[in-house]
This record gives structure tokens, C-alpha cells and sequence, in this order.
């Protein structure tokens, strides 16, 4: 709890949601919320009061933003309905009031100089996606996206990205939509063809695991937006700690709503995580001598 | 305008609002939010003689108007937080009531010591000892489940810490609480903090298996407000028929409203601390004091006549 | 299709479902939304010697994701309860757990003979013994407070129900719930049903006193459903490590769904009880059996496989 | 719990709300709820869950039927926004679902011969009024209408009463309609020139009180519709007890939504009630001896 906290400014707002509409497996939200679009970078995510005044649902749930328009002040977002909180988000209508505290965490690194992106995105990881490939190219980097998912309709983002980006790979576990096999599969062969020395990734924690593992190879280096289950998202609760190198060598449990989502692969200690479990390596910061440890 | 200062064991505070302890880390974060000095004071996270990294993931589990956590007292260790924390929380000009906790009563001791000897010591305006956590010597049982083991940290951390205002952090899990409150005010405690999380527990029905990584966890939130309410009334209702001498209790558990926290002073408590109900906004302690405020205006109380109001109005 | 069947102690039940006693009064109001004789089995308000009339209102408070109640185990009292709802619960083809309390021991005995000497006593699959209750002898301190005013209740009411299977009700507030489980164990308990209410405490705001006319009351629904599951993992993990003999738990405490079911079976419970979601749902325990068995099809297990199944997987 | 239970149809439905407009402080509600309007009668009420799916809010509220078409399968309640349960409710929109439970309770017992009858309702307690006036006339029974409220806005039911019913009377406690004042200030002189023998009442607990102590006066029969904290509605909680005088003579503590709401005025314990609080009268069966008594 020391040191860490940005200076960058971060508001609570009551947003008024202006549009809620289909795309494919998701919804596509759009908030007017002008204080959180405006200091908001890619890579970055809000947390959302769910459920109403009444709600036994106390905690926020967060998601990637997607894109802002500081102008319009609008700040928008891709949801998946999958448990309680987001099948009430995604319900509300158009005009309905949605808290909303943002932007948290850390934006994904720019390149100081041009370089060969590539991005990839599993599922809605692929949400800010295309908002960071246009920032990229705009400083004039070639920029690939790399888009996986289960099925074609989890897809998110890939005409948008044709638009955006110099190529788009798409692969669906069930081929039902571009490459069969998972996005590490391509993987190899963008990074060769595109000479990328930078990779983005956003998706389930084995994706980013596999692109980290894909991006060492290439000897390119790999920033990825994790996602840990967070109580706060605003650095106050410790739930959403992982281990993760620091620049002195150590690994610390950091947060990663406050030093994250974006690390860089590489630092993540990877074999920490099995099975929806991630442990406190034995050699972590404060590690537990013996088992239990205990309090809370 | 109610006035709103309370004296808790010779710590006069201009208001009784409060963060609680592990939720709300140790003051930067939340900062961003709320002026922390705008607080009566500033609870930090327990901290630890050394650093410590707390348990796996997954650490919290959402429960009907409640959460569990299984954290594991993660921290920097108490040099860290001297060096660190505390100098900033006086820099901004906080109230700290600093937590502390250890696996046995020396390291309670040592961590008060150290605490003690700090050069920022000027920003404490109190210390709460959180006894609710495992004690290593017995089967890692907390403290706070026996009488005895409760009265040993409590007298160790006394003796370092002479004329500091001093609050035992009870835990709502044992058969008799007015026991337990009993032992540490004997043993120096000067007030008493309550409560701190139930144990609970929640299962993984896709894995089939304990949700939290620390297995069990504690369960806090408006879920818990009834079960703190009781605690404090008990309490404060043994200290008005006798059985325990008067001492200043700083209620927690639930609050989530001025409403909630009215309700935790007319049982008893002095002052309030919001705990989980800053997750859900991380404005919480500060609304709650301006409820708090328009509550006691709307009834013609100052806080200290709303102090334990509903034991003179029960039958 | 899952083997919903389990065997509590020789009580050979076709499904684990079951009310919460006081939350279903004694069948005929229920049997208008469900049939009761559907049910694993029908447990009745917990009945005493003679009638009472319970306390005064307010009986309740809705608290957050749950209620308060003083009730005050008002009811007609076991004479009147063997003579007319006994034989009607045997009439419809329910199979009754009959829960029964009492100010001392003896009354427990009492009001078990008086059971066991009535003609319907056929309906009875089993008793529980709800020692959650206060005992006149000892300040008002309910048995299940203490191990050994636990064992004397359980030991009298064992020789008026030679062959019955019984159940003790154990209270959630206590420090070690495995030693109140051990005693009622050894003294003649079959099984253990957990868990009762938590004391609990709202405050009315417009007149500042206790809103209850009991002052505390007890705290039921979902919001305490992580300290059932906690519980019934404890003793059951008491169970397999040998610090206990086995023995079946019936789970209840904010079951409000096929999951929450499941989860108190994962913990340990070989039964499950709906209480207060019955409120809410007067259909309820049906409903919560009919998703149990969806969710218990999908994992491909039978009741008796998910018993206690989390605790073998636990790292 | 012995031998109460009536044998009348109840049925939880899923209701349709038709529509929700504003009626002075209050809202009328109408819901598409076949199953509970055809059973209904006057003075009997619903159960309404609140908050929906994921709601904190456990316990369902209550409301009197205000009427009912069985032919359209329609119910219809006269709502007050007064805490978060109904604040909630009134706040649906037209097609919202509402979980309903009903009839339940007692309706009020109409004469066997015609006969004059007043109906006295306070603020919203008149809404099941004109619905049993309609009932009591078509039996040929002489209706008058005794309405009274804190404020004009909180009168309901005036100007349908006036249609329905052989007169209206109409008190408020601050004049701002009507006589200023309470209804049992108006109500000797409405029961002298009917001649009523039977009262009908729907309001506060104090006002219930008066009109029984008017009504002995007048050795007419009143009969109250009370309403207490409800828990289940149904008869399966014990907290909505109140002390009665049984036909034998003796004292129980009764549940006011099995054996109720609907009791004569003449068999409630009236002086057990104080400042919110309702005692267990000494001579009760079974009423405690000693202080405590304890148990949930
Ligand atoms: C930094 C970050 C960015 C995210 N971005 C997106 C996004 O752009 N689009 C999107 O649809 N989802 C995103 N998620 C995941 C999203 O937060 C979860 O789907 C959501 O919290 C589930 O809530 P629920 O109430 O629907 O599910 P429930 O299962 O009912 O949630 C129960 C609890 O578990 C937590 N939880 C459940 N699933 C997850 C999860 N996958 N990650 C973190 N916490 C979880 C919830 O927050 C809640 O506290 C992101 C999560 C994080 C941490
Ligand atoms: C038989 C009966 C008939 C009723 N008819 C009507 C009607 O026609 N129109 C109408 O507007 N209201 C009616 N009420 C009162 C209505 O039930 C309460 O206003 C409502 O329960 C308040 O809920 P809340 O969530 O808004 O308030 P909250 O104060 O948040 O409720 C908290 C808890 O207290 C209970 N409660 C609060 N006030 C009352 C009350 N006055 N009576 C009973 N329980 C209460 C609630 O049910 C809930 O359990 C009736 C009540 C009963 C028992
Ligand atoms: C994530 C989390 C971490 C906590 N850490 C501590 C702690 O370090 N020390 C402590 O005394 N209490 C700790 N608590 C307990 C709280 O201070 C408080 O007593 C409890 O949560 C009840 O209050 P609430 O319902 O307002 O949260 C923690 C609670 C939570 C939710
Ligand atoms: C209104 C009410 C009355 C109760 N009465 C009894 C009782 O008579 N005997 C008993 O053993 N438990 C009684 N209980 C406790 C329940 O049986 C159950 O143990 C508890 O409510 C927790 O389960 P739940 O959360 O599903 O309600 C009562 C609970 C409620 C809410
Ligand atoms: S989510 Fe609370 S510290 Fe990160
Ligand atoms: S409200 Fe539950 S018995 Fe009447």
C-alpha cells in the first residue's frame, strides 16, 4: 500500500445510459459520463454499481472501457451478460442512471517510437481493442488484431477492426468463424510477417499466458490487461491481488485494479495460476511460512 | 447543528465517522475520493511486524447484501507503514487510528514499539488491536475467542503504548462477547471496537469445491448490521447495569447509510466506522457523516445524547 | 436422474427437502401452495408443553437480504398439536420431523412422551430437538449455548424416544460449534440440524428504541447463509477428521434456491431445510427441490455423492 | 395453528401490470391477475413481492384489493409510496411483471338482510370501501361513506363514493377538505340519521379504535380491517398476531392475515396497543407468567 497510488484524476458519476444495442453475443453500452471520458486512455476500465437502490448485489463490477469521446463525453462499453450484475446492466433501458467510477488502472503502454503491433483480443477482451490499434497507428505503428473466441457471435470487434487496422486474424474454437484453434495458433505467423515487437492482449488469463509465452519467443514484449475478480477497484480491499515481478526482482501480490489490469506479461508469475486458483509464490514478498497464515 | 464531536477515551474527535479497518488501505487511495482528514479519524489496515502477502485468490466471494474476504492481513509491515504511510496520513492532516495485529502477543507488543517510537506518532489519535485474528500458539484460533488470550495482547500492547486511547477489535464469533469485552478492558483496553466479520463460508458450485482460497472467510456488509447492532447493545447495555465498567465502543459492521449508522449509536456506540459499503461507493464514510448529521438535526440531538439513546426508551 | 433419496439416521426420506420449523407453521396453511407430503419432510413449529402465547408485535424487522423475529415459540402447546395437526400431516401423508422445545430438560422430556404416546405418532420420521431456545435455569442463555446443558436436554428426551431418530438444533452463536455438536452427539443425538437464527437487533429510528417487541431477535435468510455453510462444513470436517463421530446434518440457513441448496450438500448437509425464503415464495421448498435435482443431473451426481463433496476437494 | 385454515382458492401468478396512474398522494394500480380476482371479495388483500430478482427487500408487502373485475381477470390496489418495498412498486411501468399472491385473509362479512351500514375509511384504508358499498347496496343495504385523512390529497375514494354510495362524509385533520377533524368527530351523527347497525371500518389502528368505541355506542356492530407488520401473509410466520377475544370467552393472540384482516371491532384487545407496540394481555392463553419468555 505504498507509493502507488496515480495522480491522474478519477470521478464517480451518475451517468445516464444512452444507448443499449445488440452486438453478436454482447451488448454494446453507451454512457454519458464526460468526467470519466475525458482523462480515460486505452486499457483502462470503470466499475459499475449493479441492481439498483434496493440490491443485495453491494460490489461493482468492472469493465474494460471500450472507447470514449471526450468531446461528446461519452464513455462506452462492451458487457456480457453472465451472472446477476451484468444481466441487470444490460437490461436497463436507454435514459436509466448507472454509477459509474473511472477511468481505474493502468492504460496500456504507447511505443515512444513507430514499431509493429499486434493486438489480440479473446472474447470482449477485444472491447478496447480498436480504440488503442487507432491510437497506435496514429503515431503511425502498423497495427494487426488478432480476435478469438468460442463461437463467431463472441466474436467482438472485427469488422470495426477491418476498418481500423492493417490486417485482422480471426479464429473461433469451434471454426465457425475464421482459423479453428485458438489465437496463439496464428499467432506465430503475424508476429513473423508483421516484424511486431510489441504485443497487446486482452482475454482469459491462459490467453495471455500463451501470448506472453508467444511474444518471449519472438523476443517481442507482450502488455496485458488481466482480469482478477475485484471487490473496490479502487485499490482499497486487496482481493484482486496476483504475484508479479517487480523492477528490483522481487515478486509482490500487487493489485491489479491499481498497478494493473495492464502488466507486462513477462513480470506475471504465471505458474502461480491452476485451475481458478492463483497461489502466493513461495518465494513472494511476505509469503506465508507455514500453511494458513490466516485473518483477513 | 447537531454537534457531532464525540471523546473516545480522551481522543476527542470532531466527528464520529470513521473508515474500518482493511477497507480503505491506508489512506492515498481513498483520498481521491474523500478528504480523509475530513473524517473523526482514519482507521489503516492491521498492520504486521513484517511484511506479508496475504493469501491466494480468489479472496472475496459476493453473499447477499454481504461479501467474504480471506485477504490474509496482507501488508508492508509495520517499518514500512512508519516510514510511509503514517508520515502521510499526518501530512494531509488525518486522524489515524491505527490497527494493529500479530500471531502472538509479543509480536502485538513489538508492532506497538515500533509504532510508538515512529516520528509521524504525532497523526495517532488512537490505536485498535485486532485481537480477531489468528493466534498461531493455539490451533490458530483468534484471539479475540477466549478471554485469556484476549487479556495477554491486550496488557502487552498496554505497556508500550501508556496514555494512548486503546480499543480492542472484538469478534461478534463467541458464545458470550460481554466475556471477552470484559478481559481486554481489564487488561487496558480503554474502549472497544465492534465487530469485526463473521466467519462464512461459500462454495464454488462449478468446482465443487470452497470458493475462497483461504477456504473460510469474513463476512461483512449490511447482511452482518443486525449481528452488530445486538453486539454493541449487549455490551453497552452491560456496561449501563454494571457488569462492565463504561468504556467508549466504536461500532462497525453494515453501515451503509447515516440511517444504518444511527442505529449502531443507539445501541451504544460512540462512534461509526463504514467498512464494505465504501466497495460499493467509495464516497460512503463521508455521506454517511452528512446523513449521520441531518438525522441527529431532524431529531434535536447532539451525537453524545444519541449515545445508547434506546436502552432509556426500552420497557 | 439423480438418487435424490438419504438416509438421516434410519429416516429414509425420498428427497433432502425439507421446511424450517417456525417457518411453515404446521402444514395446512402450506398444503394450499405445495403438497406438503412432497417433501422430503414436514418440519413443524417448534412445539412445548403447554400453549403459548408468544410475545407481543412488532414480532419482525426486514433487515437487509433478511428478517428478525421474536416470535416467542408461540403455539398451542403438545396436546393440541398431537390431537390436530399431527393426524392431519399423517393424513395428507407427510412425513413429519416434529420439532419440539422446552424451558428446562424435563419439559423436553415431557413434551417428547407426550409425542411418543399419540396415536398419529406414525407420521413422525424423526424429532428435533431445538435447544436454540432459552433456558429458564440459566439466565435465559439458550441450551445450545453450552455443551453441557445441550447433553442433559438430549440425554432425557433419548430415553422417551428409544429407535426415533433425533436431531438436535444448534444455534450459530456460539465460539466452538463442534464441542455443542460433540455433546449433543454423545449425550443421544442422531444428527445435528444447523443452524438456527443468529441474535440479531434493528433499531426503530422514529423512536429510537429497539424495534422489536422482544428487543433481540433472531436473523434468518439469505444474509446468513455463508455462516450456515460455514458451520456445516466445520462439523462435518470435525466428522471426517475423526474429532467427531459421523453423523447427518440437516443444513438450513438462507436457502433460497436449487444453488443455495447444493451448496450447504457440498459443505455437508445430507438434508436441507427452506425457512424464511418461504416468505417470500410460499412455494419455495418444492421449487428449491426441483432446481437441486436440475443442478445435481447436470453434475452427473447423486444426492449421497454431493454430500460433504467439497471438503474432498479442498487443497 | 389449529383448524383456521379456509378452504377458499389463493394462487401466486405472475401478474401483467396494466397501468399505474397517479390518484392524489397515491397510486392506482391495475393488475392483469385472473386467478386472484375471481375468488376475491371486499376486505380481503394480496401479497406482493418487491424489488425484483436480486432485491435485499425479503418480505413481501400487502395491500387491501381495492376491486376486482373477475370478467376482465383484473385487480386493482391503491398504493402510498412509504418506504423502499412500495416506493418500488409504484414505480413499474405498464408490462411490468408483478409476483402477486392472494386473496387472502378474512373479507368483511356482509348482512344477512339489509340493513344501514357505514363504511369509514382513513386515507388509503378506504380503498376496498366502494367496492363492498357497491356490494352492500345491490343487497339493499343503506350505504353511507364516512372518509376522512391528514390532508386532502390523502382523501381517496370521495367522488366514486359519491356515486356509489346514499351519501359521503368527509373529514380532514387540517381542513383542507371537508370537516376538519377526524371521522369519529362525524361519525355519531352519520350512524343517528342511518339508523346504522353496522359498521364497516379500513384504516389506522387509532381510528379502528374509535369507530368500535362510536359503534358500542350506538349498539351497532363494527367490523375493522387491521392492519399489522405482515411477514408471510399466508399464516406460516406468527408475526402479524394481534390478542382477539375468542367466541369462548378467551384471549388469543391470532394471526391478523389468516384469521383476519377482518375482525369484529368488539373482539380486539384494543388496549394493548400503545405507541406502536402491541402487549400480550395478561390473561391471553398462554401468556407468558414471568417476564421474557424468549425463543423465536
Ligand atoms: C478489469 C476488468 C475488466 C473487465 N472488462 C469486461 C468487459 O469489458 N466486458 C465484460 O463483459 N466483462 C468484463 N469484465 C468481467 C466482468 O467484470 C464480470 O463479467 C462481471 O463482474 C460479472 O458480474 P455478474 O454479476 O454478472 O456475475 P456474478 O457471477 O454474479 O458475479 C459475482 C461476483 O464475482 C465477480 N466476477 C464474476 N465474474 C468475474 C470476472 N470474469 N471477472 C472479474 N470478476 C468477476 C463479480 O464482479 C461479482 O463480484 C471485466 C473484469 C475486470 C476485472
Ligand atoms: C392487510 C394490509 C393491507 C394493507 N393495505 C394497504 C393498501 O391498500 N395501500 C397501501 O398503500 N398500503 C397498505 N398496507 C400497508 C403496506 O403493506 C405498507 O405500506 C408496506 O408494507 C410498506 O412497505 P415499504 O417497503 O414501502 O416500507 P418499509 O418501511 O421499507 O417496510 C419495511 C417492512 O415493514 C413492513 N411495513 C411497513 N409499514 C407497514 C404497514 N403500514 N403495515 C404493514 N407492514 C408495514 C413492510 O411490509 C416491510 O416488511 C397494508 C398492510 C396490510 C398488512
Ligand atoms: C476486505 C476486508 C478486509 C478487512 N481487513 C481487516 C483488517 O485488516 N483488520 C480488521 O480489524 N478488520 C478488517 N476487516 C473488517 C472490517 O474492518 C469490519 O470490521 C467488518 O468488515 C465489518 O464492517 P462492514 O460491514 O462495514 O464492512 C476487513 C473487512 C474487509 C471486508
Ligand atoms: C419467523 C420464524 C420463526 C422460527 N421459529 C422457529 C422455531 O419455532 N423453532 C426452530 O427450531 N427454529 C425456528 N426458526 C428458525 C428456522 O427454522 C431456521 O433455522 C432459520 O430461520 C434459518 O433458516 P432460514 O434462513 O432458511 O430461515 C424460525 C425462523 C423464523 C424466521
Ligand atoms: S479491487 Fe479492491 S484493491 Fe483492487
Ligand atoms: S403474516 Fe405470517 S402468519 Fe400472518
Amino acid at each position: 500500500m505504498s507509493g502507488e497510488v496515480p495522480d491522474t484524476p478519477v470521478a464517480q458519476v451518475a451517468a445516464r445510459l444512452l444507448s443499449n444495442e445488440p452486438v453478436g453475443a454482447y451488448r454494446h453500452l453507451v454512457l454519458d459520463a464526460a468526467a470519466v471520458a475525458a482523462p480515460a486512455r486505452p486499457g483502462q476500465f470503470v466499475a459499475v454499481a449493479v441492481g439498483g437502490d434496493d440490491t443485495a448485489h453491494l460490489l461493482r463490477r468492472c469493465f474494460s472501457i471500450h472507447r470514449v469521446d471526450p468531446a461528446a463525453g461519452t464513455v462506452e462499453l462492451v458487457v456480457a451478460d453472465a451472472g446477476a450484475g451484468t444481466h441487470w446492466l444490460v437490461g436497463l433501458r436507454p435514459g436509466a442512471a448507472v454509477d459509474v467510477v473511472g477511468p481505474l488502472g493502468t492504460p496500456f503502454p504507447l511505443p515512444d517510437e513507430p514499431t509493429g503491433c499486434v493486438l489480440v483480443g479473446g472474447g470482449y477482451g477485444s472491447a478496447p481493442l480498436g480504440w488503442l490499434a487507432e491510437q497506435l497507428r496514429a503515431a503511425g505503428s502498423h497495427v494487426e488484431l488478432v480476435l478469438g473466441a468460442a463461437t463467431a457471435d463472441r466474436l467482438f470487434g472485427v469488422e470495426a477492426g477491418r476498418r481500423t487496422a492493417d490486417a485482422v486474424s480471426v479464429t473461433t474454437d469451434d471454426g465457425s468463424a475464421g482459423t479453428k484453434g485458438w489465437v496463439s495458433d496464428v499467432l506465430p505467423e503475424v508476429i513473423g510477417r508483421s516484424s511486431a515487437t510489441t504485443l497487446y492482449a486482452c482475454g482469459p488469463m491462459a490467453m495471455l499466458r500463451s501470448v506472453t509465452d508467444v511474444a518471449a519467443a519472438h523476443r517481442a514484449v507482450a502488455h496485458v490487461a488481466v482480469e482478477e475478480a475485484m471487490a473496490c477497484g479502487i485499490g482499497i480491499c486487496m482481493t484482486c491481488v496476483m504475484p508479479v515481478v517487480q523492477d528490483d526482482g522481487q515478486t509482490k501480490m500487487v493489485r491489479s485494479c491499481l498497478e494493473g489490469p495492464v502488466f507486462r506479461g513477462d513480470a506475471v508469475r504465471w505458474e502461480a495460476f491452476a485451475d481458478g486458483r492463483c497461489a502466493v509464490p513461495a518465494d513472494a514478498v511476505g509469503a506465508p511460512v507455514a500453511a494458513g497464515g490466516g485473518g483477513h | 447543528m447537531a454537534d457531532l464531536s464525540t471523546d473516545l477515551a480522551g481522543a476527542v474527535l470532531p466527528n464520529p465517522l470513521m473508515t474500518a479497518s482493511g477497507c480503505a488501505a491506508n489512506g492515498r487511495e481513498l483520498h481521491r475520493f474523500l478528504d480523509v482528514a475530513g473524517l473523526g479519524a482514519f482507521v489503516t489496515k492491521s498492520v504486521m511486524r513484517g511484511p506479508r502477502s496475504g493469501r491466494g485468490t480468489p479472496r472475496m466471494a459476493e453473499t447477499p447484501s454481504g461479501m467474504l474476504n480471506s485477504i490474509g492481513l496482507q501488508g508492508p509491515g509495520i517499518d514500512a507503514f512508519v516510514e510511509d504511510d503514517l508520515p502521510w496520513l499526518a501530512s494531509v492532516g488525518a486522524r489515524a487510528l491505527v490497527s494493529i495485529a500479530g500471531s502472538d502477543a509479543e509480536e502485538f507488543a513489538e508492532v506497538a514499539r515500533r509504532l510508538r517510537d515512529s516520528e509521524a506518532f504525532s497523526a495517532v489519535v488512537g490505536v485498535e488491536v485486532n485481537i480477531s485474528c489468528p493466534n498461531v500458539a493455539n490451533r490458530g484460533l483468534v484471539f479475540a475467542c477466549q478471554p485469556d488470550s484476549s487479556a495477554a495482547v491486550l496488557t502487552l500492547v498496554r505497556e508500550q503504548l501508556p496514555g494512548v486511547p486503546l480499543f480492542a477489535k472484538l469478534s461478534p464469533d463467541v458464545t458470550d462477547l460481554v466475556l471477552i469485552a470484559e478481559a481486554c478492558l481489564a487488561a487496558g483496553a480503554d474502549g472497544l471496537t465492534m465487530v469485526n466479520t463473521l466467519l462464512g463460508m461459500a462454495i464454488d458450485l462449478d468446482r465443487m469445491r470452497p470458493h475462497l482460497g483461504g477456504v473460510t472467510g469474513g463476512l461483512s456488509g449490511p447482511a452482518i448490521r443486525p449481528v452488530a447492532v445486538r453486539a454493541i447493545w449487549q455490551v453497552h447495555g452491560a456496561m449501563l447495569t454494571g457488569r462492565l465498567r463504561p468504556a467508549p465502543i466504536i461500532g462497525v459492521g453494515g453501515v451503509h447509510s447515516g440511517r444504518d449508522a444511527l442505529e449502531l449509536v443507539a445501541a451504544g456506540a460512540s462512534a461509526v466506522q463504514v467498512g464494505t459499503a465504501t466497495f460499493h461507493d467509495p464516497t460512503s464514510p463521508a455521506r454517511v457523516l452528512r446523513e449521520l448529521e441531518t438525522l441527529l438535526d431532524e431529531r434535536g440531538l447532539d451525537l453524545a445524547g444519541a449515545v445508547g439513546l434506546a436502552h432509556e426508551r426500552t420497557a
